[in-house]
């Protein structure tokens, strides 16, 4: 992926969410909602190591990571809305996006659930494409689930074309990593299944996009799966309308002052590229958004009844 | 007397207990001071009672229910969260395998003193994930007490019950009940687990319901009565052990029954509420009738996820096609 | 038609489904070479298919059926194997939240075409980690087909329906139908989910057993032919999709039905079907009775566990209570 | 606890089991078995730095970790005769012996399953009992379960009072420990949860017995857990009649002729213990042996409505 792209991709994600919140906060959204914003530098840094084919799992923060590998901005909003038009026919909403023809194999709102379910998408590469690869997303939290040792140690042995990427955003909810793991870097864990670990500065894309760079050669080498932990930050509350009173303020300050995208701007402009290219980029984006809410606006809601279907394969 | 939540009063048992008894402990996800809860039923009890006793855990749902299990076992009475009632899937093996069996597995040697809570029930848009309603697994696990209440004053008095026993229990709180409001008295008191509670009385049928569905009978109920018909509801509190008596009773009495829950039809309690009054009254009856969430996962748009539970009209409809 | 067990019968499923389709693999712990399953299932499988195909996994449930769920997702058809039922405790939120819910959640974008084996049942003093019978846990998920197989020839041609149904199947095998015999055609057929079986036609009374109780049943049954007493046996060998239509026919012919399982009495799949049968021709029935495990874990002490699970005898003094 | 006690337990498991699996050839005894044998240095070197207060949890193989906790021979005999004198009343046979008496808080028949209640009596310890300690035993294929990962962190966290002991027997069944881990060492795996870890050999009862005092120490002191792997193996099969076929014979004879008891003894001859007082401890553990056969044999069966007691706690 070109770096313009990148700086597109994790636009597009900001964008969508800065919309969505502002949806949601107008009661126009149902259910909750956790936003990426802030982290978006992991989910296209790792993605644009990847092609369409790859697979990726996903979490209850699953939006960046569904544009990252290219989902429809349209059918995501719909979903959001609850609309039949939507990736799930309204029935997952944020926490479920699925979209099966890209290898996005579905937020998944049990944390730490899906790191089973990649290590069997890696089984599946392995013994039915070998030129693929899955990267299975989940965050600090979950690295404390037993999925995580149960999943990382079975893609080890089995060699498996798993990229496991922890997104260390310091919180889970309200809960400080260290009130809830004696180690500073998750990436410590590789070690416990013999396999590479890495921590990165999250919030810098072209050093998330080199680390998965790396990893995914060596899982499509056949050389097996990789940890990588992003530092990175939310700049939202965990869900809804929390206000994340529980973060030290200077901490926020901080990260806000590194967020992921101005700072790619800076450096796409310090390599040359005219800023109005950029600004072209950015309103190109904003239409895309505007477009998406039309869509899930003006898209016809489920029937009740539309319930009871896909619970199971009818033949 | 003052009308509180049901989230209040559960906050005040917790409270009262963990005075009463410095062996109750809780230990949960964000139970602590930064988030107090999911749903804030641990509101100020860490400011109370420190970070020793009430303790934020890591997402480890298993470990949370096994701790609580060792932790019992030696001589504490933990009461552990398990934020949403989906994930007491993650730690079936302690709940079910340890928790439930260790006594009888030790030949009565050790006991398991420990409440597991959890918010179940849909209605947030939560989607398949945070909204189901799996009290029937638990009732299947000799060992086991299960819990649902259904008001302010249950929840406080059954809670309360529930850390005392010396049984494991399983107590099912629903999200959409955390919200209503009752009376509860200043006072200690407690409601004693197995006995259900005639939530209105009646003549002309028996509507047995549970948790959320309560309320939803009743309001049904209070409705029907302006059409000439009386309905009985009947609310079990504790849907193990059953109090198999005033279920019983009040089948008789009538010789209707409709049988109401949130959880999905298949496989839902409404099968051993069924089987308990066809062993026991069978030829007392003249019909019954069951009305249980839609056998599908819980979906997120708000149209579809109200037409999957039992609703108000639902109830009013199906008592008129047993009674008339 | 030659003769073979249960076990032998799998073994045959397995082989044959995976000569047929290069998709079919297993995983599973010690199902490899080295030890060929714990109840030898997969006896030879890894020395045909190699072991890319039968993959022997490390002791973690979840993970075990977590890996399938994925496998399925993306082209597989995996069948799992959880070592004894009881561990299926540790695996249901794979089982549970995500195989079962998926293809609902994603809006029917994804199906999650795998098997999970697992053997239930008492009998063997393995005490009460390695003893239960859950199936009712998993009747209770949408999303979800639960099988009971009772013979070598339904064994057989259920687990071919199952690795070839698109959906995820929890395929429960008991330990003491294994050693079972019985006729299995050399040709490939299928025995479709969702279908029950007539295992004996009778007037008097309905039987409706599973799995292990489907042979004590029909001793039982042959038992009181002598004795003058006509009995039907009918075996759901699917207990969900249960097939209301050949359950209900049988209970409205003899008007009288008497529901057998080895599980746990409360909460188990005779509620149920109880509550099948009062929903579809309560009118027709003139007596239900419940023959089911008691309401304990399994002890280890053979004269304990003999005496908890339904037998012969039980059966046959059922049978005569509601006849006579 | 002095050495020669260090003995006679070590004897009292090994001459345990060899009856005990004597009468299960002779069908005398119900249900499965998995015995101990050649482990005895392991539970009787932990148990050693004990106090009768502190607790243990257990394995399906934990008649080992029983006797060095110091229960009755005669309890556990008839335990396993399924007779109505035993630890459980015959409810829980050999794969759920506890003795609450003495903090063996149970065999457990679930691999991995006794992790997060050892966690909780260590909150027991910390809480009502800061004198004490928990011992958590598992083997080698447990420590890939979610709850050692979840309970081993939990632990950390909480500076609990609680000391994993990986028995490490090189295999789980047939398994042997490199087809499921890529790592040599299980006690890596503690550096993932900031505790320290250590390596024994699980054959020297001294070797282990000191590493497992250290742990106490550090957990009496507050200090928090530590994850010791013992290095060892088991004479049988894994349960009943297993020929245990898949181990390389020259693996067996190398660790046969290692038997933990024989060295020991070799050890208290040459720092000049007598050769008849030793025979006199053998001598009269075969004696305790026999006592507790008698007893088992001569106690009455339960009764099958039995089985219906202690499932709750009636008032
Ligand atoms: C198994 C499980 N436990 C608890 C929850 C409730 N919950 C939702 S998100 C969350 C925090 C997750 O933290 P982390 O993994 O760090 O991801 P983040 O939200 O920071 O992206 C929790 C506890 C859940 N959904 N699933
Ligand atoms: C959760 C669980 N999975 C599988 C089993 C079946 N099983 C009993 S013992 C055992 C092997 C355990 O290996 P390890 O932990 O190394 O202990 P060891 O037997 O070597 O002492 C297995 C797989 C079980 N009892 N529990
Ligand atoms: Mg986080
Ligand atoms: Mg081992």
């Amino acid at each position: 992926m070109e770096d313009i792209e990148m700086y597109k991709k994790m636009l597009e994600i900001r964008k969508f969410e800065e919309k969505v919140y502002d949806l949601f906060t107008q009661n126009l959204i149902p259910g909750t909602m956790h936003l990426y914003m802030g982290e978006e530098a992991v989910a296209v840094g790792v993605c644009a190591a990847l092609t369409p084919n790859d697979f990726i799992t996903s979490t209850h923060r699953g939006h960046g990571h569904c544009i990252a590998k290219g989902a429809s901005l349209k059918k995501m909003m719909a979903e959001i809305f609850g609309k039949k038009t939507g990736y799930c026919k309204g029935k997952g909403g944020s926490m479920h996006i699925t979209d099966k023809n890209i290898g996005m194999l579905g937020a998944n709102a049990v944390v730490g659930g899906a790191i089973p379910i990649a290590v069997g998408a890696g089984l599946s590469c392995k013994l039915k494409y070998p030129e693929r690869v899955t990267v299975c997303f989940f965050g600090d939290g979950a690295s404390n689930q037993g999925t995580f040792h149960e999943g990382i140690n079975m893609a080890s042995v089995w060699d498996l074309p798993v990229i496991f990427v922890c997104e260390n955003n310091l919180y889970a909810m309200g809960t400080r990593q260290s009130l809830v793991m004696n180690i500073e870097d998750i990436s410590e864990r590789a070690a416990g299944y013999g396999i590479p670990g890495a921590t990165v500065d999250g919030n810098d894309v072209m050093a998330v996009y080199q680390e998965a760079q790396r990893a995914v050669t060596r899982a499509r080498n056949g050389d097996g799966p990789t940890l990588i932990e992003c530092k990175t930050y939310r700049h939202k509350g965990h869900s809804r309308f929390d206000p994340a009173k529980y973060r030290p303020q200077e901490e926020v300050a901080e990260w806000m002052a590194r967020d992921p995208i101005e700072s790619f701007r800076y450096k796409l402009l310090d390599k040359g590229i005219p800023e109005e290219f950029l600004h072209k980029i950015e309103s190109t984006v904003e239409t895309e958004i505007e477009e998406a809410v039309e869509f899930a606006e003006e898209s016809p809601l489920p029937e009740p009844e539309d319930a009871l279907k896909d619970v199971w394969v009818v033949e | 007397m003052r009308e509180i939540t049901v989230v209040e009063a559960l906050n005040e048992a917790l409270r009262e207990e963990m005075r009463r008894d410095e062996n109750v402990v809780l230990l949960g996800e964000d139970i602590g001071k930064y988030w107090q809860g999911a749903f804030k039923v641990t509101k100020g009890l860490e400011e109370e009672f420190g970070p020793e006793r009430v303790r934020d855990t890591p997402i480890s749902e298993n470990a949370i229910a096994g701790c609580a299990v060792g932790a019992a076992m030696t001589g504490l009475r933990p009461v552990a969260e398990i934020m949403f009632g989906d994930l007491v899937a993650l730690a079936m093996d302690q709940i079910c395998n340890q928790a439930a069996k260790l006594r009888y597995m030790s030949g009565g040697q050790v006991s398991v003193p420990m409440v597991l809570r959890t918010p179940f029930g849909a209605g947030g848009s939560y989607a398949s994930h945070h909204s189901q309603s799996l009290e029937a697994w638990f009732v299947h696990v000799p060992g086991l007490k299960v819990v649902q209440p259904s008001n302010a004053y249950d929840a406080k008095g059954l809670l309360k019950a529930s850390i005392r026993d010396d049984n494991p229990v399983v107590f099912c709180e629903h999200k959409f009940v955390y919200g209503l409001k009752g009376t509860v008295p200043e006072e200690d008191y407690v409601v004693p687990l197995g006995k259900a509670h005639v939530a209105r009385e009646g003549e002309d049928i028996t509507i047995i319901a549970t948790s959320l569905m309560v309320d939803r009978a009743l309001k049904a109920a209070a409705a029907l009565e302006e059409e000439g018909i009386s309905c009985e509801v009947v609310d079990p509190r504790t849907v193990r052990p059953l109090d198999e008596e005033e279920l019983c009773a009040s089948a008789r009495k009538t010789g209707k029954v409709l049988i109401v829950h949130e959880a999905c039809d298949t496989g839902g309690i409404s099968g051993e509420i069924t089987k308990t009054l066809v062993r026991r009254v069978f030829y007392y009856l003249d019909a019954i009738k069951i009305l249980a969430g839609k056998d599908a996962p819980i979906p997120f748009a708000p149209v579809m996820e109200k037409w999957v539970a039992p609703d108000e009209e639902r109830i009013k409809k199906a008592v008129k096609e047993i009674v008339l």
